[in-house]
């Protein structure tokens, strides 16, 4: 007599065991602390805290070591921890003018005031295997951003931070060649996709969110799209900038913004080559991308896929998908986008049986009326 | 060996004959209509035929589908000669029309008609309406198939046989030898009277303003006034669009003329303007073949008469010498 | 006087990583010390059979000027877009007694120029100068030098995007057919709405060039400035895109116009200002942002020629030699 | 009327009575099902042939086929270039093809966005063949293309607009000045008057009656209305399930035709 297959629970339950051990994988390895994960797999715990959406590098830590090292279900963990958390208000707009920038770079100018400081990148780093790295090896010195150009401005303080720098773009922009962008609306609470439903179209600023939001790897092939031709982005570098910016908070009892701490962010600029149209004068447009932590990668790209979306309020011919609003903001989340791809791993038996018998009617018919039909060239 | 009857057409509600744009059909009706048993038509049978069939062959074994020989290439047969005097000459001339919606029927149209255009006369078609004298003006212009006999036509110095004449060779013969000025005035809409009258030289290579003073000429001649001769034809009168039907057939000065009642619907002076237009036609030796229900433009043009009567009696009646009178 | 270049392949033992297997296993098996890269690689990084596939693929590139030969393109150990075509080019050309001079956006001393350098200083230990005139081959991005280039020099340019008319049509076999059939229709279509709109071709970089009379090429994202360089130019010019694996060239002495309309000819930017630094009215210049308030400088973007220019200028018999001299110094201190 | 003008003015169409284009045993198929069936007719110089029947009656695969956009299953086409040769259209290298439907031929599409590049501006559309050809001089070439656009009344000072921002009737007409810059030898006009309103209908067919006669072209047009077809062609082929049941002078065969189907097709015509 057949018995239906149960024990589910048991079978999660033990599963989840494994899991746990294979976590912790082998005994004699000393246990990675949290701090390790922070201190030295700070860029994986930046993506995770940029695509969690929520500035927390402990938690981010946390969920980074709890995934095993797969930053989708480390950001995974972070959302839902993220939708447990009570909303007490919104911070005041940080000014990333004032940003205390460890690293920043122009491709649009040779020197700049404040100069050129490469701070701490891979770039220009000739991508071999450093030996010095293996167990045992020995530390490198630790490095003081050298700025590559001097230039007048803020020197680089002692812990490397730099004072204020005046931005390139906001150089271009009191020149009238780089397009102004009109100021946030003061009244009104900013659109915010985890409180009201994405939908399209959408203006700017939610669109910037949902970028923010967004897996970096679907940008990054967006914006690389745009570039070969399937769009029509030639953007420039006006500045790119990463360091910590002071976090002001309007506590309704005080009535004035307080400083509540710093959060690390990377920000980038973009000045795009614009001929004029839609009754634009020629000027250069811009892209913007801003992310917490240090994620370059995607700020980048993140302007570039900005700057896209702009195509059709500025009159640009539609080449690409990098270009369409309803394919890049339906389609960035990567937390929605590994949810329903492995949903298929479910159980789907009912649907497949349907399906099945379904094939066989129809083979039935094919093979019973000798195979396709001939052409029909035969006379009337 | 006859392949399968063909499916026949599903029976769709077959049109009023009356409805048809032309007349044609009008005067199909009032003919006498042979009855389908005593013909091979339930064998009809819709195959292709791989040689492309004899026209004539065709009318006689009644077989409606024709592997169309697209140029209706001129098949060599023997050309009987015209008299010098002669522009054309109908031989023995019959046309059938099959009508396959309705039924389908056999209506003949014309049977065994045999006369001549002789240069610088005009002979004029009379009969009661429905006797065939239209259809046999369209079989002239090579605007109806013939169903036997033959038509031969002088063009310079060849000799025409409109029965094997490729479209080609019509088209030719419409440019180089015959006007024809049918009873309806077909042109586009919104293109005025006198393009629609200078078309004809333009066709013919002539330069657009030499054109436009001709045809001007030739209206304001027809009393079609000069403000009306910018304004296309379809808001015009009927006599209006009747003259200039009648400008655009008699601009070129074409070696044959076919008319079909160029006078009807006309005013006293306009008609006389058109009896002046077809004497001098007739001057300058052209070859003038009309139907002219109005006795007194007849008698005043026709140096011959050609009776046509649904009777099958069909003759030539020597009118008394330039009266006309029959 | 200038040796002929000898180009024999250096016989360093290859031990490339590539050679299968897990990473670790190679490293375990050659015991790789954490000495400089140098020892355990090929003489210039790539294997040999990879160096002569790209030289077959270039020798193609130059009997057919323009056309763009595809190759199989290898990873580097420079990110994509950052000169892995040049590179790669450079590094299967490279012999022991050549002397490799690197510049980008004009200069030597720009980051990316001095990490090639170092790259190629590690890997080759070639002779590497800043005087264009030294050199026998000079890797570049966006730029051609001002001094004008010599008999048997070799260019070689980093290029991003090899296709001319890619932002004209987006798919790759149809621009293969256009290019085949030599249908540039196309192109003439874009510069014919460009005069249309702006009354002027605005095209100021990447400025696509007819080679030979056949092919339409890009000739990288120099500025406009340059193109008339390329034209029956003694040098050799080897361009290599690595992330879309083509090399193309164009031969000492071979036609090379930018596509124009004969009543809107092509033509170069100038400039009012001159060199801060040397006083050149005649080479291309750089903007130097001094303040918020709209101050700016405009120094050589090329800076050996610069530097050439004030070598001759503090010859006694030349012009005012301090001023010239005082700004030198302050140019190296840039630098 | 002196003998010698009228003989000159009526001599046969110069080249005497070679075709221009000949196709011959056409037949097709869209997978298992036969779009047509050993089609075979000629076009001669001048002259415009009309292809009638109703829709899913093969003749726009036909056209397809004789205007070299679609290989046929088999069937030949041949056409006599400017230069006397007489080339297989199919057997053409694809470069000679496309040469030839930039010079020789031209090509008007029902839905005029198909033959049109909405991304340039309408100057441009009718500058693209000219600069294909190695037009070089930009004044030229935009002086060439607003000609055109006046001749296919197009006010002039919509040169520089996209096509986008044209009504469905002049879009019609800038499809045809595209295609008449280089006074081709031979155009293939695909239902040019399907879609539009009747008064734009009127104007468009006047002017392509002008332009064909003007410039002594030669067009097979392909129409689903029988007026559109008395009034342009010459010569009338008319296509029933693939094949061509009738053919001949066009008033011949609207005012007597043999074919069941065509005696079908003709009195079920809406007479305005």
């Amino acid at each position: 007599m057949y018995v239906a297959v149960k024990g589910g629970q048991k079978a999660i339950t033990e599963a989840h065991k494994l899991l746990e051990e294979t976590r912790r994988g082998d005994l004699s390895v000393p246990e990675i602390s949290l701090a390790q994960i922070q201190n030295q797999m700070g860029l994986a715990v930046d993506r995770v805290q940029a695509e969690g959406s929520l500035y927390a590098p402990k938690l981010a830590a946390l969920a980074t070591k709890q995934a095993k090292g797969d930053l989708v279900e480390a950001i995974f963990l972070l959302r839902a921890a993220r939708a447990s958390l009570k909303r007490f208000g919104y911070s005041e707009p940080i000014e990333t003018a004032s940003m205390r920038a460890r690293r920043r770079v122009s491709g649009t100018f040779k020197d700049i005031p404040g100069g050129q400081i490469l701070g701490p990148t891979f770039d220009y780093t000739h991508r071999l295997l450093k030996r010095s790295l293996m167990d045992g090896g020995q530390a490198p010195p630790g490095g003081a951003p050298i700025p590559i150009a001097k230039g007048p401005g803020a020197q680089p303080g002692a812990d490397g931070l730099g004072g204020e720098l005046l931005g390139v773009a906001t150089i271009l922009e009191r020149e009238g060649i780089l397009e102004t962008v009109g100021t946030a609306p003061e009244d009104g609470e900013p659109f915010d996709l985890t409180r009201q439903p994405l939908e399209v179209p959408l203006a700017r600023p939610g669109r910037l969110q949902a970028l923010a939001r967004a897996d970096e790897g679907f940008l990054l092939a967006l914006a690389y799209s745009s570039q070969r031709g399937f769009g029509s982005v030639h953007p420039f570098v006006a500045e790119l900038k990463l360091g910590p910016v002071e976090l002001g908070f309007r506590a309704p009892e005080l009535g004035m913004p307080i400083t509540v701490g710093e959060i690390e962010v990377t920000e980038c600029q973009t000045a795009n080559q614009f001929k004029g149209g839609a009754g634009k004068p020629p000027m250069f447009t811009r892209g913007y991308g801003l992310t917490f932590g240090h994620n370059e990668r995607k700020a980048l790209s993140m302007a570039i896929v900005d700057r896209a979306l702009r195509a059709g309020e500025l009159g640009e011919a539609i080449k690409g998908p990098a270009q369409n609003p309803e394919f890049v903001l339906y389609h960035g989340d990567n937390v929605e986008a590994s949810g329903f791809v492995s949903h298929i791993k479910l159980p789907h038996y009912v649907d497949f049986q349907a399906e099945l018998s379904m094939l066989r009617a129809m083979r039935k018919k094919f093979n019973g009326s000798g195979g396709p039909p001939e052409p029909d060239d035969k006379d009337e | 060996m006859p392949s399968p009857p063909k499916k026949s057409l599903p029976p769709r509600p077959a049109p009023h004959l009356s409805q048809a744009p032309e007349n044609r059909l009008i005067e199909a009706i009032n003919l006498e209509i042979l009855c389908r048993e005593n013909m091979r038509l339930q064998k009809f049978k819709t195959q292709a035929l791989e040689s492309p069939a004899n026209p004539l062959a065709w009318a006689i074994a009644g077989a409606p589908d024709v592997r169309p020989s697209l140029s209706e290439a001129p098949r060599p047969a023997p050309m009987p000669a015209l008299a010098p005097s002669e522009m054309a000459r109908v031989v023995n001339l019959s046309k059938t029309f099959i009508l396959h919606l309705s039924g389908p029927a056999i209506l003949k149209a014309l049977e065994g008609i045999s006369l001549s255009l002789e240069r610088g006369k005009c002979l004029a078609l009379t009969g009661p309406s429905g006797a065939g004298k239209s259809s046999l003006l369209r079989c002239l212009h090579g605007n109806y198939l013939i169903s036997s006999g033959e038509i031969l036509v002088r063009d310079g110095e060849k000799t025409v046989a409109m029965s094997q004449a490729s479209a080609r060779d019509i088209l030719a013969l419409r440019l180089g030898t015959l006007s024809y000025v049918s009873q309806f005035l077909r042109v586009i809409p919104r293109v005025s009277a006198l393009d629609v009258v200078a078309e004809p030289l333009i066709e013919r290579g002539m330069g657009a303003p030499e054109a436009k003073r001709q045809a001007s000429e030739l209206l304001s001649r027809l009393h079609v006034p000069k403000r009306l001769q910018g304004l296309p034809p379809a808001t015009f009168s009927g006599g209006e669009r009747q003259r200039v039907n009648i400008a655009m057939g008699l601009i070129w000065p074409s070696p044959i003329l076919l008319l079909d009642e160029p006078t009807a619907s006309l005013d006293a002076a306009n008609k006389k303007v058109v009896i002046d237009l077809i004497n001098e036609a007739k001057g300058r030796g052209a070859a003038i073949i009309g139907v002219f229900h109005d006795r007194e433009a007849l008698s005043a043009v026709s140096d011959d008469v050609y009776k046509m009567n649904p009777k099958k009696e069909y003759g030539l009646k020597r009118s008394r010498e330039g009266t006309g009178e029959v | 006087m200038r040796q002929q270049r000898k180009n024999k392949p250096a016989e360093i033992p290859t031990a490339s990583l590539e050679e299968g297997g897990s990473i670790d296993r190679i490293l375990k098996s050659q015991n790789l010390s954490a000495k400089g890269p140098g020892e355990e690689y090929n003489f210039a990084y790539l294997d040999e059979d990879t160096k002569r596939e790209i030289r077959r693929a270039l020798l193609k590139a130059v009997a057919i000027p323009g056309y763009q030969v595809p190759f199989a393109g290898r990873e580097m150990p420079m990110p994509y877009g950052w000169g892995t075509g040049g590179i790669q080019v450079s590094a299967s050309i490279i012999g022991k007694d050549d002397v490799f001079k690197v510049i980008d956006q004009g200069s030597d001393d720009t980051t990316n120029a001095v990490s090639i350098r170092a790259f190629f200083e590690t890997l080759t230990g070639v002779a590497t100068t800043t005087e264009t005139a030294e050199a026998t081959i000079i890797q570049t991005r966006h730029r051609i030098p001002e001094t004008p280039l010599a008999e048997g020099q070799i260019m070689v340019y980093q290029v991003p995007l090899p296709e001319a008319m890619r932002q004209l049509e987006p798919s790759e076999p149809e621009t293969r057919s256009l290019h085949a059939l030599f249908e540039y229709g196309l192109m003439y279509l874009k510069l014919y709405e460009d005069i249309t709109k702006h009354k002027e071709i605005t095209i100021s970089y990447d400025y696509p060039v007819l080679v030979a009379d056949r092919y339409a090429m890009s000739p990288s994202p120099i500025p406009r400035f340059d193109n008339p360089k390329l034209n029956d130019s003694k040098a050799l010019h080897l361009f290599g895109a690595g992330r879309e694996r083509r090399v193309y060239a164009i031969p000492p002495h071979t036609r090379v116009k930018s596509f124009d309309f004969n009543d809107h000819p092509f033509r170069v930017q100038g400039w009012e200002n001159s060199c801060a630094i040397c006083g050149a009215t005649d080479s291309y210049l750089d903007e130097i942002v001094q303040d918020d308030r709209g101050g700016r400088m405009f120094v050589c973007s090329d800076s050996d020629h610069c530097q050439r220019r004030l070598r001759l200028a503090s010859q006694p018999e030349a012009g005012p030699p301090e001023r010239l001299a005082s700004l030198g110094q302050e140019a190296q201190d840039r630098g | 009327m002196p003998k010698t003008a009228r003989d000159n003015l009526t001599a046969p169409p110069q080249n005497g009575d070679r075709p221009l284009l000949l196709a011959e045993g056409l037949t097709h198929y869209y997978g298992t099902k036969r779009a047509c069936r050993d089609v075979r007719f000629e076009v001669y110089p001048g002259e415009i042939l009309g292809l009638v029947g109703e829709s899913g009656s093969g003749k726009t695969t036909v056209l397809k086929i004789v205007s070299g956009q679609m290989a046929p299953s088999s069937g030949t086409v041949l056409y006599r270039e400017a230069g006397g040769a007489v080339l297989d259209l199919h057997k053409l290298s694809e470069g000679r093809r496309r040469l030839l439907a930039r010079t020789e031929l031209g090509f008007v599409h029902q839905n005029p966005r198909d033959g049109l590049n909405m991304n340039v501006s309408a100057g441009a559309n009718v500058a693209d063949r000219l600069l294909s050809g190695g037009a070089r001089l930009y004044a030229e070439v935009r002086g060439r293309a607003r000609d055109w656009l006046e001749r296919v009344e197009i006010a002039t000072d919509r040169l520089d607009d996209r096509p986008g921002q044209y009504s469905g009737g002049m879009l019609q007409r800038l499809q045809i000045a595209r295609n008449l810059v280089t006074s081709p030898r031979l155009v293939f006009l695909d239902e040019p008057t399907g879609g539009l309103d009747v008064s734009v209908q009127a104007k468009l067919l006047d002017l392509i009656r002008n332009l064909t006669g003007t410039l002594k072209l030669a067009a097979v047009l392909v129409t689903h209305d029988l007026a559109v077809a008395r009034l342009l062609s010459q010569r009338l082929m008319v296509m029933k399930e693939g094949k061509v049941v009738e053919a001949g002078l066009t008033d011949r065969v609207l005012d007597d035709p043999q074919d069941p189907y065509t005696q079908l097709l003709v009195s079920s015509t809406l007479e305005a």
